[in-house]
């Protein structure tokens, strides 16, 4: 016991409360970039990366600058909605802002036409026979908010 | 004497823009735009930095390990970096760790980036606007069991100020009003500024009690915006720049985990032990004359009131006579916050390292129209925060 | 750097389940647990004469504590009332790398350096969740295991590595943590029951991740007169560097760990060292999941790219081998977020000391505390530490 | 930047809610248990300096003695110092909700041994400003024994007493 006995043994009191002032009904502005590439996914179900013309990568998701030379970017370019998946997982357990209820998995798809790859589920197939280096399609929701999930999900091809 | 192994000077500095409400970018683009404009500044690019230090506090911002998702965007990616956090004080603590590395050798170029952008509200308190929700947020910084179900937020901290105040130092609300005003007036020379509303007198006292005896325009608004500093050694700083300004001294106090003192007011000792030891540690014996701008963290016009008391700038009971004749507007004998201060632009997180980069923008001579009228060989930039941390920068346009 | 810089005294608490007493502890009664005996052992106080300790460093995440400002809550037992005191939001091995850079930069002599964290109070995969950005990957459900899933199976893809491989490293740390008086989890396990455990994410376990425990960590550094007055057992800190990768999981190859090699090597050439794995006695590195054991290793360049799974079944990595790692038992046997890097260094010190009991390291002279943060590993420290200056 | 008028994309939902478990500690937990139980302030006092701590703490703030088992009691009286008016709505941070409007805030210095005492944010009962002054003597109002919980808020608030 490190404290004096009679503290040791008080019954200790504790409560629950908010973490600070948290929410699920937080929202968060996306800026002029986001803007552009969930008003593709939304309004035209396309899929836009952003050119670095200094690094020659086309990065997706798109961003304004260059993690590598900081060049400000401005040249966006349509992506494929197919792909090649580079890693995956199956989640097995409830978790917070899940996408759907689990067993499901995830992956890093990298589309057709950008250099990096993005996060996103995978559907329409049996967990079993994902496998690395499997080729993937985009399925986009019917009711589309303008936000990542409006990507359904990728199906495998 | 210098007071660390290493001369460090200040190279580089960079605003946003700053407004309610950034829309155009999300939080790390915002980061992006005064990265960019700092580094515009001191003319680097962004291999030339060795190291970055982030400021942030996650829990009022909607995003945890923020320093994660910043990364791309404030030029650390395969590159060293700290992570501070305190309270308002903040972007001050970053550029103090900043210092820290460049004078220990661990850095030669290291930039200090503070941004606030955070999540809006959703739901059935969106009508009384993000102020209660920010409020709340920062009350949640109290302790959970003691203090949370009574305080709201720091306003209260502040009303409690004032009407200690109004009690026995004889005090005019005039006077304080006057002080706004004056914030409002330098607000307005300053393009990075947020509230520039030319205001009277008569309108911060019609204003309304937000927390009696606390007015609503004597509270600092809620801004998005970012800041960035860079900090380079002796040797790197004069590459660099022909108008490097040193770093004479950094100093940080912090207080007691309970709030109750702050309110009678006791514990504005640490904003007294802080500036006491800057003052004595540099051989400065009368502030008022000696130092040519101070910018200090005022998040209420009362709070930059009182604790020019506190920071022994002057007596007791005299500051606001001080103020009321309009001895710290620009062209005054001791301009205070020409900038316009906490209460003109608030993004919280930034809010003292915007305070230290208007100091090092007076030393420059680069302030533009909210330059003081007057020679700048030494400036102070003051950061505040919860819980009562208080830190101080001496700027100085002489090498140590 | 511009002074000498040893750590002078550390102290851990036990690291255990607080729930289990209904958190008995608040913040500051648990950090006091550590602080306590540093200042005992060191005779330091906070006089402000000159001979005591000059500023203090509190480390915990805000997001973790579940409040912002959250050093507050540890000021009073680190003495900063009035006082010099920063808090680092982050591991309290970049605390103690802070600490270094006080110190060495003249400002102060005496720091100290305390972290905690209450894991058991907080909803870890909601806290998680929330060190994502809201628009890419939080909506995903992503949270740190589901994402170290994602690099354990590319790593796992590359490199031919075996989940078999990946179950010893947790049967490995559980047999070391039996010598750690400080760890919680200390039950003999086999390979079948770690891969038989319940599956959180493919191919991550129950009994591959950290468990959830609480505790704090408190040491004091200081310059090298004043170091050499308080112990006779300085423990010098010789090269550090940390590094960031880019935040977008997309963008990097998930079986690389650029940042780690970037991190260590920046340490090594900081303190001499040209042959890791022979130069060093005894590491200790932050291992949340099984997987980052040998992959970390690579990194750190105890082996070549691929060959931690072959490094681990050499037995070069037990505590009688070539390159013990983890001789405490590291994070999986039990050791709170933002602690876990702040108790390698601990740990590391005590090995140097020739303190560290049954877990001893025989001889140890050089020993590397690594610390990791981030999902995937994204951010890494490697500090060297020596017994001789 | 000169991109022509973008659609509008609204603000992206993603907010986590979480809520966390609060310990109060030894200290704070024997001195909860003595407001609910018996209805009495347990301070506690450092032994060096002689600072009292309300709420009771493991080391003195000042001096950084450990506080021990040096209890003091405070109150149930004490003295008003400062207090203020909240004229705005305010969320309650421990639950998101919004909190009605509350009574006058003050911080009462809780009458202690030999003329010491500690301060302490609670609410008065009093609400007419004009009537509340420095100095003005109040008393603790408990709520009845089977409803107090171990909270600060097991007082009420504080009532104005002639002395």
């Amino acid at each position: 016991m490190f404290y004096p006995k009679e503290l040791e043994e008080v019954e200790p009191i504790w409560e629950e409360q908010l973490a600070a002032v948290s929410g699920s009904d937080i929202a968060y502005e996306v800026g002029r970039i986001g803007t552009k590439f969930f008003a593709e996914l939304r309004d035209n179900r396309k899929i836009f990366g952003i050119r670095c013309p200094a690094c020659d990568l086309v990065y997706m998701p798109p961003r304004l600058s260059c993690k590598n030379c900081f060049t400000e970017l401005k040249e966006w370019v349509e992506v494929s909605n197919t792909g090649t998946l580079l890693t995956y997982t199956i989640v097995y357990v409830p978790g917070e802002n899940q996408p759907f209820e689990p067993p499901y998995a995830i992956g890093l798809i990298q589309l057709d036409g950008a250099d990096t790859a993005l996060m996103h589920v995978i559907g329409e197939t049996d967990l079993e026979k994902l496998s690395i280096g499997m080729r993937l399609q985009a399925v986009f929701s019917e009711e589309r908010d303008a936000n990542i999930r409006d990507i359904k999900y990728f199906k495998p091809l | 004497m210098a007071r660390f192994g290493r001369r460090v000077a200040v190279v580089g500095v960079g605003l946003s823009d700053c407004d309610r409400s950034r829309p155009d970018v999300n939080k790390v683009e915002l980061a992006n735009e005064s990265i960019r404009r700092c580094l515009d500044d001191a003319q680097l690019s962004m291999q030339d930095i060795d190291e970055v230090v982030v400021a942030d506090i996650d829990s009022l911002f909607g995003v945890g390990q923020s320093q994660m998702w910043l990364t791309d965007d404030i030029a650390c990616y395969l590159k060293p970096g700290v992570k501070v956090e305190t309270g308002g004080s903040v972007g001050g603590s970053a550029c103090h760790s900043a210092v820290h590395h460049v004078a220990a050798g661990a850095s030669d170029v290291v930039l200090v980036t503070a941004t606030s952008k955070g999540g809006g509200a959703r739901g059935p308190v969106e009508r009384f606007g993000g102020g209660a929700r920010a409020q709340a947020a920062m009350t949640a910084g109290f302790h959970p069991i003691w203090d949370r179900w009574v305080f709201v937020g720091p306003l209260m901290l502040f009303a409690f100020m004032a009407n200690d105040y109004l009690m026995w130092s004889g005090c005019t609300r005039e006077a304080i009003a006057k002080c706004r005003v004056k914030a409002a007036q330098n607000a307005m020379k300053n393009p990075y500024a947020h509230l520039k509303r030319d205001i009277t007198v008569e309108d911060v006292l019609n204003s309304p009690f937000i927390i009696w005896p606390l007015r609503l325009l004597e509270f600092c608004p809620m801004t998005q915006g970012s800041a960035a500093m860079i900090f380079a050694s002796e040797e790197k700083a004069k590459k660099i720049t022909n108008k490097p300004v040193w770093v004479e001294d950094i100093v940080t106090a912090h207080s007691k985990q309970y709030w109750t003192d702050a309110m009678v007011p006791v514990d504005w000792g640490s904003q007294e032990a802080g500036a006491v030891a800057l003052w004595k540690r540099n051989g400065i014996t009368n502030p008022w004359k000696e130092i040519d701008v101070f910018e200090m963290y005022d998040p209420s016009t009362w709070a930059e009131v009182i604790w020019m008391e506190w920071m022994h700038l002057c007596g007791k009971g005299e500051a606001w006579k001080l103020v009321d004749r309009g001895a710290t507007e620009i062209n005054g004998e001791f301009p205070l916050n020409p900038s316009g201060g906490v209460v003109s632009t608030n993004p919280g997180v930034p809010s003292t390292t915007m305070r230290y980069i208007e100091a090092a923008l007076q030393v420059r001579g680069d302030a533009g129209e909210h330059q003081v009228p007057r020679e700048v060989r030494r400036a102070v930039g003051h950061g505040f925060g919860g819980t009562n941390w208080n830190t101080y920068m001496l700027l100085s346009k002489d090498m140590p | 750097m511009a002074r000498r810089v040893a750590i002078v005294a550390v102290a851990q608490t036990k690291y255990d389940d607080l729930s289990q007493t209904n958190w008995k502890y608040n913040w500051e009664e648990l950090l006091y647990q550590s602080v306590k005996p540093v200042l005992e052992e060191t005779g330091l106080t906070f006089a402000e004469d000159g001979t005591g300790i000059d500023a203090s460093i509190s480390c915990h995440d805000s997001i973790w504590a579940g409040s912002p400002f959250s050093a507050g809550k540890t000021d009073d037992v680190l003495g900063t009332h009035f006082r010099p005191g920063e808090k680092i939001d982050a591991d309290g091995a970049m605390g103690v790398t802070e600490a270094l850079c006080q110190i060495a930069s003249g400002a102060f002599d005496i720091v100290i350096v305390g972290g905690l964290n209450i894991d058991t109070a907080a909803p870890r995969n909601k806290v998680e969740n929330y060190c994502f950005d809201p628009f890419y990957h939080r909506l995903m459900g992503l949270d740190m295991t589901s994402a170290g899933a994602l690099q354990a199976q590319r790593y796992m893809y590359r490199y031919g590595i075996t989940r078999e491989q990946c179950a010893r490293v947790v049967v490995k740390s559980r047999r070391n943590a039996k010598n750690n008086p400080h760890a919680f989890a200390t039950e003999d396990l086999s390979v079948e029951d770690v891969l038989r455990s319940k599956m959180l994410a493919y191919p991550i376990t129950a009994l591959e991740i950290k468990p959830m425990v609480d505790g704090s960590c408190t040491m004091i550094l200081a310059e090298e007169e004043k170091a050499k007055r308080i112990t006779d057992k300085p423990i010098w800190i010789k090269g550090v560097k940390n590094c960031y990768d880019g935040y977008y999981l997309g963008d990097r190859d998930l079986a690389d760990c650029k940042s780690l090699e970037v991190a260590a090597q920046g340490a090594y050439q900081m303190a001499g060292i040209t042959d890791p794995r022979k130069e060093i006695d005894v590491a200790e590195i932050g291992v949340d999941f099984s997987y980052h054991e040998l992959l970390w290793c690579e990194g750190l360049g105890f082996c070549g790219r691929g060959e931690g799974g072959k490094l681990l079944d050499s037995g070069a990595t037990e505590r009688g081998g070539e390159i013990p790692v983890n001789p405490s038992g590291g994070a999986l046997a039990g050791c709170p977020h933002i602690v876990e890097g702040l108790a390698r260094i601990a740990e590391v010190v005590l090995q140097l000391r020739g303190e560290a009991g049954a877990r001893q390291v025989p001889e140890a002279k050089t020993a590397l505390a690594h610390a990791t943060l981030g999902a995937c590993g994204q951010w890494h420290q490697a500090m060297i530490l020596g017994k001789e200056i | 930047m000169t991109e022509k008028k973008q659609p509008e994309v609204l603000p992206i939902v993603a907010g986590v809610d979480f809520r966390f478990k609060y310990p109060a500690g030894v200290y704070m937990s024997k001195c909860l248990h003595e407001l609910k139980e018996n209805a009495k302030f347990i301070g506690i006092q450092c032994p060096k300096c002689k600072a009292i701590w309300w709420p009771p703490q493991v080391v003195c703030s000042y001096c950084h003695a450990e506080t021990g088992t040096n209890w003091v009691e405070l109150g149930p009286r004490g003295a008003v110092v400062n207090w203020v008016v909240v004229h705005i709505p305010s969320i309650d941070p421990r639950t998101g909700e919004l909190k009605a409007t509350q009574p006058p805030a003050a911080v009462i210095r809780l009458d202690g041994p030999e003329g010491s005492g500690a301060n302490w944010l609670h609410f008065l009962e009093e609400t007419d400003l004009e009537k509340i002054k420095k100095g003005m003597r109040v008393e603790a109002v408990f709520k009845p024994k089977e409803e107090r919980e171990g909270q600060a808020s097991d007082v009420l608030f504080f009532r104005t007493v002639e002395e």
